[in-house]
């Protein structure tokens, strides 16, 4: 087996490898340690941060669907205080790189919550979940207006030096429009996708299975979805994509560099293989030898249409 | 490190009413479980059901590759159905051992009580092969439907005194096993009452309630509790449960548990599930 | 068993139950003679007609993905004339309500559609399919856009006195919108959801699965998200509404009842249980009298939240 | 009415290099099936595979309840992999008998040749057995990539002589089998040669070589073809192919087919697969 190069640069951050665990679905990084050796990864994104802690909604918070799961945690987690003295100097030990999901109810919140992750040791770049609810404007999402989310992302863009992310919903007409207006703001590196709002019910009872009624899909069942998104974005911008939604192997991972992603997330696929991040690396890396492809990075848009 | 991976089915015994015994090739797994830990389990070929299904570890067996391991389990949904129609040679994906354990009862003298309602059954053989080993002798209160769910008695080392209860009176004593259980408290002095301990698992109004007579009587006791899980190893968030006198947070039953101290859950926080 | 009322009443259309098949999954209707008696049917959608026959797009025209398929047929049908003659005289002898699912490029084809089915013998109503894209707006579909969605409903409304349906297409970012417009247009009912927009790669390959790159995502996979859609559009019109998106089997049209539809509509599960539409509504009718509800209809919007 | 419902696997038979013969208790699909109609199977407890897949049926044999329908498969995905690992008792889903049979040879003196190329030779035990029922007389011509690949010959009822080949010369013939075809037809004078009649079912570029050969020396044929299939009853419209004439519009697989006339297939405008 010829020796496959892993690498794969992203704007201003350059990663080890292209596999990196989605925010939400690999705790602060440490939880997976019985599972798989964290250096191998070429990126962790923790669970959402916001200015304080959060507790989280009401239980239940996740309902299974077809190939899918829906939740609604109502981002739960220790709050950017904690994670900087608690949680990251945790994973400084590890070869990886460490990038933390940031979240906010008003644009302050978010600017707030970057102004402290700046200069913080150990951190390799920020990710901007746009995706809740704004509560500023009703409710509705930051990520779907692309005039808030532009003024959003330049907001952030003045208080941070350290890569960019801005992770897309896909609960929009045309998710070029969002990628767009991030990529205007200063976005470095776009991500997606995010989760698709949904729903499940329970015919017995004639309630909601999630007490907050409505939740995000994830899991293979979007993986089509995610897909052609990230091949919409591609061709919308040309900053580098870190593509998700869906992926549970290492051929899925081809399929979303071939549509245009530059890296890959796995989310949902973490709960139930916790060691299949690290797997991935290794059969990705087995992919590319076995077709002859040397640089990982050449698959990236590599369709043929 | 924590095992991760495939392991074939050997066994799948049909125990009547629903309720069947899968013995699993787990070495791994099966050297290092304690009392109460659990494994999740996924079935199917493909991603549709999506998720594992925990399950305690009922007991740990011999097998062809070293220690086996054994899980007691009712079908209630398509997880478990499906579970139940694998045939032996199977493969299933197995995530474990997981979870707190019951802590041992320390106190050389204490009276032992072992309280299951229905399925809840599944930790008990285990825990009380290893109380048996450690000198305790434990005393198990069975609370089923009926006669035919109370399943699972012939998976228990011999030496373990049993009592059962049944909703409908078709066998032991006619009403609920907290019943029991406060009979049995009652009947103590105020100071062996003191040293009892009680472990228990079954559905979580029965814990609730067995809670609440584990109060009364100031005995001490360990809860196993049950909740739908996502992961099984704290990270997705999904099975939370509210603690007493932590108003602003929850605890994650799959790493601060699935055990927990009696009187360390505020109930009415919870909503049926 | 008590016998249990099926019959559903949508504004001007009355069905004998709410288990109707959906447009490109039940063919022209007779297709599935040789697997269930017709006449146990609610109503049937045919495939979408044009004005002219249409050959559909080149094969590969569906693609397998978890839990659900996308297709990019191409709208293949016989045209509305062939339809008038040849296929809606063979659904007379059955006691069922035929649809007629009708398509355009450009609004006037719509028209024009519609003029001719009007009068028609056996016709019990018109589904518009408005996820089509839009010839004369670049492509984008004339669902997405609320105002080009009012004109369009607005201008068949005047040629056709048929009960009139508005089949809406999901791929937006809130879907109250072309619901609020299809009916100021003067649609009776609407029905969602259609397919989602995804993609299929073949890593092997490296082409997309589906000749026409992009296609629409059906089953279960979607069961999620459309039944947020139809609880979200049950909270924003007043009209009743068909649901559905990956419903299976009796228990997922109780949920979509729950979240606000008033019938169901059946698609890909035909494909793969061709008698399973006829099952249903034996299989309702027995949920019904098991869980003492004796008006199915009773169940539209019983959800408790 | 076609059968739509579950069916058991009475048998798996593993007939080396990913070969296998499923045997079904299908006694209603057994008992109307004609040659190279095609069932379509499902697998899985949930919807993850979700469609069907078209399978011949390959031969109609004698089980506990009547008919049974035996299955020759290769694995080459998901599906066809799944299937594979089913052990006897385990249910599939199954609607058939589909498509249109290949029709008899009409003229009793027609030399009959049957051209399989690899795993579609599974259509032609059933096919041999109804020719041989009429008097017929036919050769099977057989080709394969190697030795291991030339499976199911056992299948055939006594009586149908047999040539293989195949690409790496391990077995017959070294080469392709239109050119056991070719040789065939070239030997026949010219009136017996517009006599022969072949039926044929293989690869999509075999077949189209197979027509060639057909149309060059003026025989008649029938091709049984193969496509992704999401209904196999007509309504899915995925299954189509181009006819030879018709250059608005396609023939679907599964209701026009899958046995076409040779000569009715516009070989140029079908993408590879
Ligand atoms: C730590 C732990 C240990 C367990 N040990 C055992 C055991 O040894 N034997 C056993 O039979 N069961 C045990 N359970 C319960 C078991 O996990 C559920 O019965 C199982 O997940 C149901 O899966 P299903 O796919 O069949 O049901 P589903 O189709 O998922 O659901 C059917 C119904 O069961 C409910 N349900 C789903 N998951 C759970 C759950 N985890 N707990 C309670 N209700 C649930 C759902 O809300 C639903 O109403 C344990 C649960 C926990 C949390
Ligand atoms: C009328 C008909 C009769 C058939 N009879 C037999 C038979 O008797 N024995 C047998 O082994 N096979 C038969 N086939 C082919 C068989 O249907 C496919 O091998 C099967 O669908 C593959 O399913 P899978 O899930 O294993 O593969 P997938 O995981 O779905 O696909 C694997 C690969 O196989 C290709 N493929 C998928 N479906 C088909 C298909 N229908 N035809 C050709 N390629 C396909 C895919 O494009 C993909 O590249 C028949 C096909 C048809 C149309
Ligand atoms: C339980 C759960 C929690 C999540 N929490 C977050 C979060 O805090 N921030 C965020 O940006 N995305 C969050 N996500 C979304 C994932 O990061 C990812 O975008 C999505 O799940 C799609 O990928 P997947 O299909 O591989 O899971 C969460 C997803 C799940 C399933
Ligand atoms: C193969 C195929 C063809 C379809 N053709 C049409 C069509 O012609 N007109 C239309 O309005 N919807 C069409 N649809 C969409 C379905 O009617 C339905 O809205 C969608 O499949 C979601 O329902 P399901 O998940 O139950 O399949 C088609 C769907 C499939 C799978
Ligand atoms: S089950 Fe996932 S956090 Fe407990
Ligand atoms: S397979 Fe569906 S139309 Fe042929």
């Amino acid at each position: 087996m010829s020796a496959v190069d892993l690498t794969v640069k992203l704007g201003p951050l350059t990663l080890k490898n292209p596999v990196v665990t989605a925010s939400g679905t690999f705790g602060y990084g440490t939880e997976f340690s019985p599972f798989l050796d964290l250096s191998t990864l070429g990126g962790i994104v923790v669970k959402g941060l916001s200015l304080r802690p959060r507790r989280g909604n009401e239980p239940p918070r996740i309902c299974e669907t077809p190939s899918g799961m829906l939740n609604a945690i109502g981002l739960q987690n220790v709050g950017v205080d904690a994670f900087l003295q608690e949680k990251l100097p945790a994973l400084l030990p590890f070869d990886t790189a460490v990038l933390a999901n940031v979240y906010g109810e008003r644009e302050e919140e978010y600017v707030q919550v970057c102004e402290r992750l700046e200069g913080a040791r150990g951190l390799a770049g920020i990710e901007l979940n746009v995706s809740c609810p704004n509560t500023s404007r009703g409710g509705m999402q930051f990520g779907v207006d692309p005039v808030t989310l532009e003024r959003l992302v330049a907001a952030v863009r003045r208080v941070t030096s350290l890569p960019l992310i801005v992770k897309l919903s896909p609960n929009v007409t045309d998710i070029g429009e969002p990628a767009r207006a991030a990529v205007a703001g200063g976005a470095d590196i776009l991500s997606l996708v995010n989760t698709f709002t949904g729903m499940g019910i329970d015919a017995e009872s004639r309630r909601p299975v999630l007490n907050n009624v409505v939740g995000g899909l994830s899991g293979p069942a979007i993986k089509p979805l995610a897909l052609y998104m990230v091949h919409r974005v591609a061709k919308a911008v040309d900053v580098p994509i870190m593509g998700m939604g869906g992926i549970m192997n290492a051929v899925d991972a081809v399929e979303f560099f071939l549509a245009g992603a530059a890296a890959v997330q796995i989310g949902t696929s973490n709960f139930l293989n916790p060691g299949g991040a690290a797997t991935m690396v290794r059969d990705l890396e087995q992919w590319c030898s076995r077709h002859q492809v040397e640089k990982v990075r050449d698959l990236t848009g590599g369709l043929r249409t | 490190m924590i095992f991760s991976g495939p392991v074939s089915l050997l066994e799948n015994l049909d125990l009547g009413h629903d309720n069947f015994l899968a013995v699993l090739d787990a070495p791994e797994v099966g050297a290092s479980t304690e009392p109460a830990q659990f494994v999740m389990v996924r079935v199917g070929e493909g991603t549709d059901p999506l998720l594992g299904r925990p399950f305690s570890v009922a007991r740990i067996g011999e097998g062809p590759n070293g220690a086996t391991v054994q899980l007691l389990y009712k079908v209630v949904g398509r997880g478990t159905g499906i579970l139940a129609g694998l045939q032996p040679g199977a493969r299933v994906s197995m995530v474990g051992p997981l979870g707190r354990p019951f802590p041992p009862p320390e106190d050389p003298q204490a009276p032992v009580y072992l309280v299951a309602g229905g399925i809840g059954i599944a930790p008990f053989p285990l825990l009380s092969a290893r109380l048996l080993a450690a000198g305790y002798h434990p005393r198990l209160l069975y609370g089923a439907r009926s006669r035919g769910d109370l399943v699972g008695r012939d998976l228990f080392p011999p030496g373990i005194e049993m009592e059962v209860a049944t909703d409908d009176g078709s066998a032991g004593h006619a009403g609920f096993v907290t019943q029991l259980l406060d009979r049995h408290l009652a009947a103590l002095d105020s100071r062996t009452r003191r040293r009892a301990i009680a472990y228990v698992c079954g559905p979580t109004p029965m814990m609730a309630a067995t809670d609440a007579v584990l109060s009364r009587h100031e005995a001490r006791g360990h809860l196993s509790l049950e909740s739908f899980m996502g992961c099984g190893f704290g990270v997705c968030l999904s099975c939370v449960v509210p603690r007493v006198g932590q108003a602003t947070g929850y605890a994650r039953i799959c790493v601060h548990g699935p055990t927990f101290p009696a009187g360390s859950i505020d109930w009415q926080r919870i909503q049926p599930l």
